[in-house]
């Protein structure tokens, strides 16, 4: 197979990577960026868990090679290739990505969480979120610094 | 490392828990300070954390200097199945730093949040600092890349929001937060995409696990992205010059104790993530020459010229400090870069005597703001009649920032000027003479306003600070001198880590 | 026997999906919100059970089955009750059905709460989300 | 029937990740920020299925609870509270941005070109440690989820890390929204009158079976998909449905914020302190083989800890219970608190 086949998973999440950032980058809308950030950390997933995968393999929960299930997902293999890469008689997916990536998950929705109560103070603060607006005013709050104690 | 040797400040089945007990120690006390009736309990609950983690850093540190690096296997599991603790000197010599920077801030708090942060938030800013103080130490500590990233996040995610309590005083503190926020995790994310390559070549993510797989596969454009990837990202958390655009708002808006804090742990944990990665996991070869040379080097002078001159024509005294420090950070890699033991030793020196003199600077800056509300050079005027002591701190903090002679930046920046010597870097030296004479620039408007003109303030009076606040701002720049005249311990502290690193020590 | 179960199932799961797509289908052709939300909300719960009913012959008499009992029963309290919550908010904000042959009045619509007041002023209930 | 299996999962592979791509460039051109969220919410979900299709059952868990369900709360929170109108598109930032992008990707396609084949079983990432956990958690830890295994005892300090990354950003909001005067906007028009009957009779019944699933799925983490996070967020959808339907003041009576606050550290607390007996029973931190004192097994009567056959996991066991209890404890209430933030700007009770 060719390089856009056995890499097409890797190269999708470049793509998705790209469009989180460049949401991230283009807009100036406090809300819109957070929005960007959340796309490029879950695109960071998915190639974690791209590259976890093993082709045949099943989800890394104990399974009997000789119960229905076990024997079911074994069928379609070539059995010296369940001999060498199973545990078992049972092929399974890389559990490790997995464990890193739950971590990962569960750190974006706190800086999520984190990002957007300060959007809101901003907004308190401010009167908006369009940070073009708040970089004037705060031009305008540098300028008055030490004027009018 | 020779004088902690004789140290054992702890019994045997402590010392051999210190390790792990320097950041369960600060997380527990974070939980404690979190669950204390009021702001009063809570920073009791700090102070006796932070001497606790401070103690046990000192173990830590006898512990390496008797028996080389520490490994401690966290669950049980050695790695590369479990996470391990690696503390060679280096890493003991930060968490001494950090733990004793976390000390001196949250004695400071004590004094200093009562004018910056509402008394029903004390209670919960004080837990948010331990928990950032936790994440530093455990940055430094570990020694698996993806347990780095977990704790560049903990330490991340608290740092955000007490950057942004600074809204108080400063609504600019809000907007700087989240830019803070942005560009924190695109760093961190970097960072984990990085690992993700470095594990994708290697299968493990232990960090002495990794250097000797990466060694072993020489060439592979995955691995050298997944440098590229995980400097970037650290360089964002560092301030490496073109990647500094968040920290300016952060000093300048944040409470003061977390510019204190943050100017003397944040970036530093990350220059030492980046110098673990160059020099610990990088393949030897032309890659990492290449990038030192090329790279590292030049954005290194770049950020010390370029950022010195946005200092002088700054008008606030933070964003001064906040351009120099993005600077300062620039000579820390200028020594880094050059990839001597020499160069290593000045600049992990350099990262030290900055630390203290910027902790004693922004708290200096804090001490003043605590009477009066002075932020533009034209403020400072007069202010040291008014505050001699805070004043006469802030000057040793000023002069060891420029390299005065009897600082400890002066023995840093001439350390920094032999080991140039040495490798034959002249023009590292030249960076070096035009940063010094412009930091000396910036500097003196500060220290001129301040002791040699008359106060423009109008009614408003500066005063001396409480006790509270002066202790440890005294203890920093009692360091700056002390360590200027005699700096046997900072220097084997530095010249240790340099050995190991260069793979001379274990 | 087996097989005929299998067959029967995963046509089961093929016609559910189906009326899935119908639905999507009709929210996008469908003029107005009402119609919308009764055409999703509808073959959403259709198209749950007759999936659910395929997976459970597909799996037999096993716990699996039992589970896929608690899923079908959490679809159908929660689906009609989103789509009841979501027909009323939509009414609440002032969005009138365009197609039937007559036009609502809101009192009327609003059935149990008697007598007919400007719905968008009775907020003493709702202490939602809002700040 | 043999190729077939194995081709259909990648073909369903492709599809998921084209879909994901369409879904995330609706998302940048879209200029409605509502749309924006729902749309990630699809992507969450979206990716979840993937996450199937990738053999990654838990994080699937995971990303549809967290991605597609708390996200979702948040960013809606959020937008209320901002007020904000479409997003505005300035020409100004595109081209630069576009540059940027597309340099990053440059270099990712460059590095993705040394990586070994996808589904490569035989690649280092997942012959070398990730294969050992497999091999070895049978005996070592003994219990049938490996993904539970390496989360909770292998990688258990990761996972103390990242239950502090939650608390952390429970004080994070609580120190934003948490405290002072209300939201200084004006108020919202209110959105409904006081006719959802029909909603109060299905929130009175879903509440406890809400609370019942998350039970379920925290105690049944070691046999399959679930554990303490997934099993946090479900239980804290209880009290903000509760919230949504019934008003937040009168679920703040009930769960008033200092008590959930308190809740959320002493999950953080439970964990540590597993670490910490560990350490006091002789062991290093968060070996749970130490959990239980040397000598455990000649004081209690045998069966009460679990198959005296396997006694050396008996530790493993009951570690990897108490700290998914912690972590349950953490981010549900941590979930709480967070709402209770963006929902109503709460304040302290006096």
């Amino acid at each position: 197979m060719s390089v856009a086949a056995t890499h097409f998973n890797y190269l999708a999440v470049v793509v998705l990577m790209m469009i989180g950032l460049y949401v991230l980058f283009s807009t100036r809308n406090l809300i819109k960026q957070m929005i960007g950030l959340g796309l490029f950390q879950t695109s960071t997933a998915l190639f974690y868990i791209s590259l976890g995968k093993v082709s045949g393999g099943t989800a890394a929960i104990k399974i009997y090679a000789d119960s229905v299930e076990g024997r079911m997902l074994a069928a379609p293999l070539d059995p010296d290739f369940v001999q060498q890469f199973g545990v078992g008689g049972v092929v399974y997916s890389n559990p490790l990505p997995h464990v890193l990536i739950l971590t990962a998950i569960v750190v974006g929705v706190a800086t999520l969480s984190v990002g957007l109560s300060i959007a809101v103070r901003i907004r308190e603060a401010y009167g908006t979120v369009e940070a073009d607006e708040i970089e004037a005013v705060t031009r305008v709050d540098a300028a008055r610094v030490g004027r009018d104690p | 490392m020779i004088l902690f040797e004789a140290l054992y400040v702890a019994p045997p089945a402590l010392t051999a828990q210190a390790p792990i007990l320097v950041i369960a120690g600060p997380l527990i006390g974070a939980c404690a300070a979190a669950l204390s009736p009021g702001g009063r309990t809570a920073w009791v609950v700090s102070v006796l954390t932070a001497v606790f983690a401070l103690w046990m850093a000192v173990a830590v540190a006898g512990e390496v200097a008797r028996e080389g690096a520490i490994d401690y296997a966290l669950g049980g599991f050695a790695p590369p199945m479990g996470i391990a603790l690696r503390i060679d000197a280096l890493g003991a010599t930060m968490a001494l730093l950090i733990a004793s920077v976390g000390l001196m801030g949250a004695l400071y708090s004590g004094h200093a949040l009562e004018s910056e942060v509402r008394a029903e938030k004390r209670t919960l800013f004080q837990s948010g600092y331990l928990v950032c103080l936790a994440g530093f130490l455990g940055l430094v500590l570990t020694g698996d890349a993806f347990n780095a990233f977990v704790f560049l996040e903990v330490s991340s995610i608290g740092t955000y929001a007490l950057v942004a309590v600074g809204e108080a005083r400063d609504r600019r503190a809000l907007p700087a937060a989240f830019n803070y926020l942005i560009f924190g995790t695109v760093g961190a994310t970097l960072y984990v995409l990085g690992v993700g390559f470095l594990y994708a070549a290697t299968g493990t993510l232990n960090l002495a696990d990794m250097a000797p797989r990466l060694a072993a596969l020489g060439d592979n454009s995955a691995v050298q992205a997944g440098l590229a990837f995980i400097v970037a990202g650290l360089g964002v958390k560092a301030a490496m010059f073109p990647l500094h655009g968040w920290l300016l708002g952060a000093y300048a808006g944040a409470p003061s104790l977390v510019s204190v804090f943050l100017a003397a742990t944040a970036t530093k944990a990350a220059i030492y993530l980046i110098i673990r990665f160059v020099f610990g996991v990088f393949p030897e070869g032309e890659f990492g020459e290449n990038f030192l040379r090329w790279i590292l080097a030049p954005l290194a002078a770049a950020a010390v010229i370029i950022c010195s001159m946005q200092a002088i024509f700054e008008r606030e005294v933070r964003r001064i400090l906040a351009f120099s420090s993005v600077a300062q950070v620039g000579f820390i890699l200028l020594g880094a870069s050059l990839a001597t033991t020499a160069g290593l030793s000045a600049g992990v020196f350099y990262l030290v005597a900055h630390a203290l003199m910027k902790g004693a600077l922004f708290m200096a800056v804090g001490a003043f703001a605590i009477s009066v509300r002075a932020r533009t050079v034209e403020d400072f005027s007069g202010i040291a009649r008014e505050a001699p002591w805070s004043a006469a701190a802030f000057a040793v903090g000023a002069a060891s920032l420029v390299g005065a002679p009897l600082t400890m930046g002066f023995l840093a920046k001439w350390s920094l000027v032999s080991s140039a010597l040495q490798a034959g870097e002249i023009w590292i030296v030249v960076v070096l003479a035009i940063g010094s004479l412009l930091t000396l620039i910036y500097v003196g408007r500060i220290l001129e306003a301040m002791f040699f003109r008359a106060p423009v303030r109008g009614a408003e009076r500066a005063s001396e600070a409480p006790v509270g606040v002066l202790v440890p701002l005294f203890v920093f720049s009692g360091l700056s001198l002390w360590f200027g005249v005699d700096a046997t311990l900072p220097a084997s502290l530095a010249n240790a880590s340099a050995s190991v690193l260069m793979g001379e020590a274990p | 026997m087996v097989d005929a179960l299998h067959l029967i199932g995963g046509g089961l799961v093929v016609a559910g999906t189906l009326l899935t797509l119908l639905g999507g289908v009709g929210v996008l052709r469908f003029p107005d919100v009402y119609t919308r939300i009764h055409a999703a909300s509808l073959t959403d719960t259709g198209g749950a059970t007759l999936v659910l009913l395929g997976l459970a012959l597909i799996s037999g008499l096993t716990l699996e089955t039992l589970k896929l009992g608690f899923v079908w029963m959490f679809v159908m309290l929660t689906t009609p009750a989103a789509a009841n919550a979501l027909a009323n908010a939509a009414f609440s904000a002032g969005h009138t059905p365009r197609i039937g042959a007559f036009q609502i009045t809101k009192g009327v619509a609003a059935g149990e709460a008697g007598p007919d007041t400007p719905r968008r002023e009775t907020s003493d209930g709702n202490k939602s989300a809002a700040p | 029937m043999s190729e077939i299996a194995l081709q259909v999962n990648f073909a369903l592979n492709i599809a998921l990740l084209l879909m994901l791509i369409a879904v995330g460039v609706a998302i940048a051109r879209m200029r409605s920020l509502l749309a924006a969220i729902l749309l990630m919410g699809v992507y969450s979900l979206v990716s979840a299925v993937w996450l199937i299709v990738m053999d990654a059952a838990d994080v699937a868990f995971t990303e549809a609870v967290v991605g597609a369900g708390i996200s979702t709360i948040v960013l809606l929170g959020a937008i209320l509270l901002v007020r904000a109108g479409p997003v505005r598109h300035n020409w100004r930032m595109t081209i630069a941005p576009a540059v940027l992008v597309l340099g990053v990707g440059g270099l990712l396609v460059y590095a993705m070109t040394g990586l070994p084949e996808f589904g490569d079983p035989a690649s280092p990432a997942n012959a070398y440690v990730g294969r050992n956990y497999l091999i070895q958690t049978p005996d070592e830890i003994g219990v049938p989820n490996v993904v539970t295994a390496v989360l909770a005892s292998y990688r258990g300090f990761d996972t103390l890390g990242e239950t502090v990354v939650v608390f952390a950003a429970g004080i994070g909001v609580a120190l934003m929204l948490g405290f002072g005067p209300r939201s200084s906007l004006p108020p919202l028009p209110a959105a409904m009158g006081d006719h959802h009957v029909v909603l109060r009779v299905t929130a009175r019944l879903l509440i406890p079976l809400i609370a019942l699933f998350a039970f379920y799925v925290q105690f049944h983490g070691d046999l399959g998909a679930g554990g303490g996070f997934q099993a946090g967020v479900i239980l804290a959808v209880a009290p903000i449905l509760h919230a949504l339907v019934f008003g937040l003041h009168e679920t703040i009576a009930a769960l008033p914020v200092r008590a959930v606050r308190s809740i959320a550290t002493l999950g953080v607390l439970l964990f540590a302190g597993v670490g910490v007996i560990c350490m006091i029973n002789g062991g290093g931190f968060l070996d749970y083989d130490h959990l239980f004192p040397p000598g455990v097994e000649a004081i209690i009567p045998p069966g009460l800890l679990g198959d005296p056959d396997h006694a050396h996991q008996w530790g493993q066991h009951f570690g990897i219970f108490f700290i998914e209890l912690g972590v349950l404890l953490t981010v549900a209430a941590t979930m709480v608190t967070i709402f209770y933030g963006f929902a109503g700007r709460a304040v302290e009770e006096p």
